[in-house]
């Protein structure tokens, strides 16, 4: 590798060279491109965890996509016959493989993208399918951080963090809880629903958030956070992370005695957390979008999901199932597969029918209300508690 | 106050169980086993695979189910320490440490992932738990699962205290531990020994994975990287190759976790206990009981 | 003539035993001076102290008028002594030529930043390094292939490669411990000559040495240590006539004799 | 240390190579072939998606080539590396984000941290024997990340994200994938390179004495602490500069990327490739970068494979696949007439 004087200024001329024609004309190496084709199937990219911890979340998420893809192939595709078809990537909850799995939707000229379940890992492909003009329906991922990017692509149709909260809030007033813990497991997602439902609790008055701390994910023994709980004596623990630790932290509050009440919100909503949190998990809360067990009239929906699937249907199963019919929606509507014209649909929908109601965008491009419910833990399964309305 | 003090203790019987394994084998070849941590994960999952495969236990029966459970997930992952030293330690001896501490990355990612791609990589609820009262102790909430698994571990570490002071592998540990070659000279059986050194190390291991997965009830094939670091910190608080050490020292690191998470918070609890590792490497390396060794040219 | 090297009541203890106990000697410029004694007397130990591997516990070592007791082996090493090892210490994956060239560390000549860029400079020092390397390695008549592994080579062009180290050192005295052991008649002759072409250098040599007959014919004194502390000092002749030594060194076992006393 | 050297590191190839194949390998004109395949290779494939894998497969060279200077040259195994990636990407992207600079002024701020960063962690920690090293820099390397994680200057659990490209002249964008890849590509050629006439100097062998036995190293007056340490630094700084790329490269910067997993993986790179010789590490960063991309569905057995490989490797081949020579060209200057006073002026 000992380069010699007259072989260094070669290299420099050819690079210098190289990177004039690449940089002004950008024909020669942009051959991959987005091929907006006017014909063959339209695709949709759908980058959500397949491997890694959250995996199981992903299956229900790929599943929930797929019947709505098959569904309107079946009734004639969109844009008068063109057939949908589904791109999916892993991004296991990282931020490096979400990218590389962005950038293999794009290169496979996905049109919509419609995953997005970690919002650490969804947030670095904002910018990402934001430069190829790729309006992102995002079902699953709802942190606050998503909002503050105000990217003109992204389109949020699960409830955020800020709703949640708010949910959240109403009923803890409504049951008449006077003392508040809310604890988050340090991700992006929780930490968000954490603050911010503490300075919606501050800023209300009526209920004192005696509490608000974090745990170390992956570890087994949190008895360092139930002494503070314990401590701090609160008449509900709000615990905003995901299942896995949720379980623990119920089972071992359980086991310390711990007389209040419990509730979780959506990230832990998962029939794991009863299994794990054994049987302190009886009459746990939940915050929740609404989910196929919980929804009136959804039945045939989940026999529907169970004829194709062989299983039941799990968190954001509906989301991306009104993810993809969206995307249709917005694609007819704006009778094209020009990125920016199904932008400009999406951002016109008024009244399209999902499972959590109506649509209309914000102009932060989030629900205009997040439909969240308050769930509970009956028979080591989560049922209808409260709808909030 | 008092909870604080139980809390540790508990948590810290756990990391003596297996800074136990860590430390014999350390004392014995000088091999940092990276993958031990791994080796609890193992016991963990063959406990879970045991209780699954005979299906459902009354909860009356649980801790009869739970010591025969343990007593084959003792013997299983005794029996995989022994292979992984047969297979990838042993044609290493005398190899530079470089060399030696790579495999043991090796060793512990095989098992990770092993495990990982076997079971799964969702975290699984452990079959049978173990529940009892809660009652009040000078002022500390105490549980009686607690206590039953602190008395096994009480239990099983005097036995292993016994089996090494008073037998004659034991004593053959002592001595190899002392001077190898020397040993060899002695007509001891060095390689048993070592063999046996893995099974017992790793059969404690196991026996800490599935009372882990009994009492927190979630099992999952990372809970052993955390774990197994903080076991190693254990077991050079109380001074590396000492086994009555590694005891103290898991006790002494659940206790001082226990008060660096109460005062700077329970996110920052492992970087509390890393920094206690660091210190003590830097400024007291032979740990609470070891002796100091001067290193010969 | 002034002392290059002067150690005084030098001890070192490890645990209870007393490795050193009290030893005492100097050496001259251009001297070569032996140190025997029974195995375990202490010889590799004062070496040791001496060149800081061991921090003495108490003593001094006093190198041309600086006093170096107890500073870090690299320290001593640039204050001026160079040492060869009792069981071979070289770099066995690393080539003769580099192996050499490990001597020549302090010379400099180039830093980090002239080997990223290739300076002149760089070039210059390195073209240095290689062709005084091949100067050392033909000063001790070393004549096997140089750019290959050390652990190639025979047990005997080992020694002559850690010697050649040394000498690349270009320190004003060298240590040799054991510099004869496994070495068969023809190579200790070269030895001999070796260490006198050395001390003609202008280097000061204090070796350890079992082999009777080469120090007898090596040295010009000799310092005999047991349990530690030097028991007698002199000249060849009237090191061989001490009552001490005899009795310390040769008289319970004859045998001992016999097996040094055949070069 | 007393033990006996009997190391099995050792390169098994002790004669110059016969074959034209080896010989190939081994010629100074091959860094040329491979930056040549690596500037040619987009326009074969220059979908995002390509220009991504092979953007992300570079940057790992670079931590590669970093690691192997401190684990291939010096032989201190560092099972923290990631945390100096985590330092210099943290400290760009805070800097950049703060003062919505381009990347490429945060270099010295960069630089200035990452040297701090291996002062930090080696000062107290490379007087510790071998083994010990290993988990206290793997400790190092967790405490980095959770204080990312729990810090608000460094975004907390989401880390930072929108991080300016690395610079913007009117309309010629670094940032644009195929010129980011080519920006990277040279960055990283010239560390590679850089990192490679480190191992062939005077410092470069003051490692490896270090590495093969650092009593020996003593007694020729080398600080084996100091140079352990700079050892330490210069892998710091490779870190913070991949960590650099890497913030250019994904605008985002989250701890999740730093999870220990990822050290481990630089690691295999090192080890797989062949500890201390820079040819087989790059090419040994590519296969660990590469291949799980390929068989993206086999994700669930590709860390389960890289365990096994390793134990393997260690076994059977420990100086890995490409370990480097052990020879080197006898040529002798005869022009040099007497070198023995030639260099005596110079200490």
């Amino acid at each position: 590798m000992k380069l010699g004087k007259r072989s260094t200024l070669l290299m420099g001329v050819a690079t210098a060279v190289l990177l004039t024609t690449a940089g002004c004309s950008g024909g020669l190496l942009g051959g991959g491109g987005n091929s907006t084709a006017d014909s063959g199937p339209i695709k949709l990219a759908m980058v959500i965890p397949i491997s890694g911890s959250s995996a199981p979340t992903g299956a229900y998420m790929r599943n929930g996509a797929q019947m709505a893809v098959d569904e309107i192939n079946k009734d004639g595709g969109v844009l008068g016959g063109r057939q949908l078809e589904l791109d999916v990537e892993d991004e296991a909850c990282d931020a490096q493989q979400s990218v590389a799995g962005a950038n293999k939707a794009v290169s496979n000229g996905a049109v919509v993208s419609v995953g997005g379940y970690c919002s650490g890992a969804t947030l670095p492909e904002i910018p990402i399918f934001q430069k190829a003009d790729i309006p992102m329906i995002i079902p699953a991922a709802n942190s606050q951080d998503l909002v503050k990017q105000n990217a003109n692509n992204v389109f949020m149709i699960n409830g955020t963090g800020k709703q949640q909260s708010t949910a959240a809030l109403t009923f803890i007033k409504k049951q008449g809880f006077a003392t508040v813990a809310l604890v988050d497991d340090n991700t992006s997602y929780s930490k968000d629903i954490n603050t911010e439902t503490r300075s919606q609790i501050e800023a209300d008055g009526t209920v004192k958030a005696v509490l608000s701390t974090s745990v170390t994910a992956g570890e087994s023994d949190y008895s360092a956070v139930v002494r503070d709980i314990m401590g701090a004596n609160p008449s509900l623990v709000y615990w905003t992370g995901y299942y896995q630790e949720g379980g623990l932290i119920i089972n071992q509050l359980k086991n310390a005695g711990f007389a209040g009440k419990i509730m979780v919100a959506d990230g832990s909503v998962d029939p794991s957390l009863a299994q794990i949190a054994g049987a302190g998990a009886e009459g746990v809360y939940a915050t929740m979008t609404q989910t196929p067990e919980t929804l009136k009239g959804a039945e045939d929906w989940i026999a529907n999901y169970k004829k194709a699937f062989k299983s039941d249907p799990g968190p954001y199963s509906t989301q991306s199932y009104d993810a993809v019919r969206l995307a249709a929606k917005a694609i007819d509507d704006a009778k094209s597969t020009d990125g920016k014209a199904i932008i400009k649909a999406l951002e016109a929908i008024d009244g399209f029918q999902m499972f959590s109601g109506p649509l209309k965008f914000t102009p932060e491009r989030t629900l205009s209300s997040g439909g969240f419910v308050i769930l509970a833990i009956k028979g080591g399964k989560f049922v209808l508690e409260d709808d909030l309305s | 106050m008092s909870q604080l003090i139980w809390d540790g203790l508990f948590v810290g019987s756990f990391y003596a169980l297996i800074a136990l394994g860590y430390s014999m084998v350390y004392g014995i070849i000088k091999l940092l086993n990276f993958a031990h941590g791994d080796i609890y994960m193992l016991g963990a999952f063959v406990g879970f695979a045991a209780l699954t495969s005979l299906g459902g236990i009354p909860a009356s029966l649980s801790i009869g189910a739970l010591l025969v459970v343990m007593l084959v997930s003792m013997l299983l992952t005794g029996t995989a320490g022994v292979l992984i030293e047969r297979l990838a330690y042993r044609p290493l001896r005398g190899a530079p440490r470089l060399a030696v501490l790579i495999t043991a990355v090796g060793v512990s990612f095989s098992l990770e992932y092993g495990v990982s791609a076997i079971a799964g990589p969702n975290p699984r609820a452990f079959p049978i738990r173990l529940e009892g009262n809660v009652f009040s102790l000078l002022g500390a909430r105490i549980s009686l699962p607690q206590i039953i698994l602190m008395l096994i571990a009480a239990v099983l570490m005097i036995l292993l205290n016994f089996y090494v002071q008073k037998t004659s592998t034991g004593r053959a540990m002592r001595s190899i531990a002392l001077d190898r070659n020397a040993s060899l000279l002695m007509g001891i059986n060095v390689n048993s020994v070592i063999t046996r050194t893995f099974f017992i190390g790793s059969a404690l291991a196991g026996a800490a994975g599935v009372m882990a997965g009994a009492y927190y009830g979630k099992i999952d094939f990372l809970m052993g990287f955390i774990i197994g670091l903080k076991a190693f910190t254990a077991a050079v608080i109380g001074g590396i190759g000492n086994i009555k050490g590694a005891m103290l020292g898991g006790l002494v690191l659940g206790f001082v976790e226990a008060f660096g998470a109460e005062w700077f918070g329970g996110q920052w609890r492992d970087v509390f206990a890393f920094a206690v590792l660091i210190l003590f490497l830097t400024l007291r390396p032979t740990g609470i009981l070891g002796e100091r060794v001067t290193e010969r040219v | 003539m002034s002392a290059v090297l002067a150690v005084t009541d030098l001890q070192i203890a490890f645990g209870g035993v007393k490795a050193v106990d009290g030893l005492s000697f100097s050496v001259q410029e251009r001297e070569i001076i032996a140190v025997i004694g029974p195995n375990g007397a202490g010889k590799t130990s004062a070496f040791n102290c001496i060149t800081g591997f061991y921090k003495p516990t108490a003593g001094a070592v006093i190198l041309g008028g600086k006093d170096i007791t107890g500073k870090r082996p690299a320290d001593i090493a640039a204050a001026g002594i160079s040492r060869t090892f009792q069981n071979l210490r070289l770099f066995p994956d690393l080539t003769v030529l580099d192996n050499v060239r490990a001597g020549m560390h302090l010379y400099g000549g180039q830093n980090w930043a002239d080997a990223i860029f290739h300076t002149p400079r760089f070039t210059r020092s390195e073209g240095a390094y290689t062709a005084e390397a091949h100067h050392w390695l033909d000063f001790v008549g070393y004549e096997g292939a140089r750019g290959v592994p050390i652990r190639n080579l025979s047990y005997g062009q080992q020694k002559q490669v850690e010697i050649a180290r040394a000498l690349a050192r270009k320190s004003g005295l060298l240590l040799l411990d054991e510099p004869a052991a496994g070495l068969n008649y023809a190579e200790k002759q070269g030895l001999l000559s070796l260490c006198r072409r050395i001390r003609d250098l202008g280097t000061a040599i204090v070796l350890i040495e079992h082999d009777m007959g080469l120090v007898m014919k090596l040295s010009e004194r000799i310092v005999v240590m047991n349990f530690g502390r030097a028991i007698a000092e002199g000249t060849p002749a009237e090191v061989k006539l001490n009552q001490a030594v005899i009795e310390a060194y040769l008289g319970k076992d004859d045998e001992e004799v016999a097996s040094h006393g055949d070069a | 240390m007393s033990e006996n050297v009997d190391t099995t590191l050792a390169p098994r190839m002790t004669r110059p190579p016969s074959s034209r194949l080896s010989r190939l390998f081994e010629s100074r004109q091959l860094g040329w072939v491979a930056l040549g395949i690596a500037v040619s290779a987009p326009f074969v494939i220059a979908t995002p998606y390509a220009l991504n894998v092979m953007t992300t497969a570079a940057i790992f060279v670079l931590l590669a080539s970093g690691l192997n200077i401190v684990v291939g040259y010096c032989g201190l195994l560092d099972l923290g590396y990631i945390a100096f990636m985590a330092v210099g990407a943290y400290t760009s992207g805070i800097i950049a984000k703060a003062f919505d600079l381009p990347l490429i002024f945060t270099i010295p701020a960069v630089l200035v941290m990452t040297v701090l960063a291996g002062l930090i962690i080696g000062a107290p920690t490379l007087r510790l024997r071998s083994d010990y090293l290993a988990i206290v820099t793997l400790g190092f390397g967790e405490i980095t990340r959770i204080t990312a994680n729990n810090l608000t200057v460094t975004g907390g659990p989401s880390g930072i994200f929108g991080i300016p490209g690395l610079l913007k002249i009117g309309d010629f964008d670094l940032q644009s994938p195929a010129v980011f890849y080519y920006v990277t590509v040279i960055i990283v050629a010239g560390f590679v390179l850089a990192a490679a006439r480190l191992g062939r100097s005077r410092l470069g062998r003051a490692w490896r004495f270090v590495r093969e036995d650092e009593d020996a190293a003593e007694a020729m007056g080398i600080h084996t602490y100091r140079v352990k340490l700079l050892a330490y630094i210069f892998g710091a700084i490779w870190g913070g500069f991949g960590g650099l790329l890497f913030a250019a490269h994904l605008s985002a910067v989250s701890p999740q990327s730093f999870i220990f997993l990822q050290s481990a993986l630089v690691l295999m790179a090192v080890v797989l490739g062949g500890m201390g010789n820079m040819r087989g590490v790059v090419i040994g960063a590519l296969v660990i970068s590469l291949l799980p991309e390929l068989l993206r569905d086999l994700a669930a057995y590709r860390y389960l494979a890289f365990g096994l490989l390793l134990i393997v490797v260690m076994v059977f081949r420990p100086q890995g696949f490409w370990p480097s020579l052990g020879y080197e060209p006898e040529r002798r200057k005869p022009d040099i007439p007497d070198p023995a006073g030639a260099t005596e002026a110079s200490r």
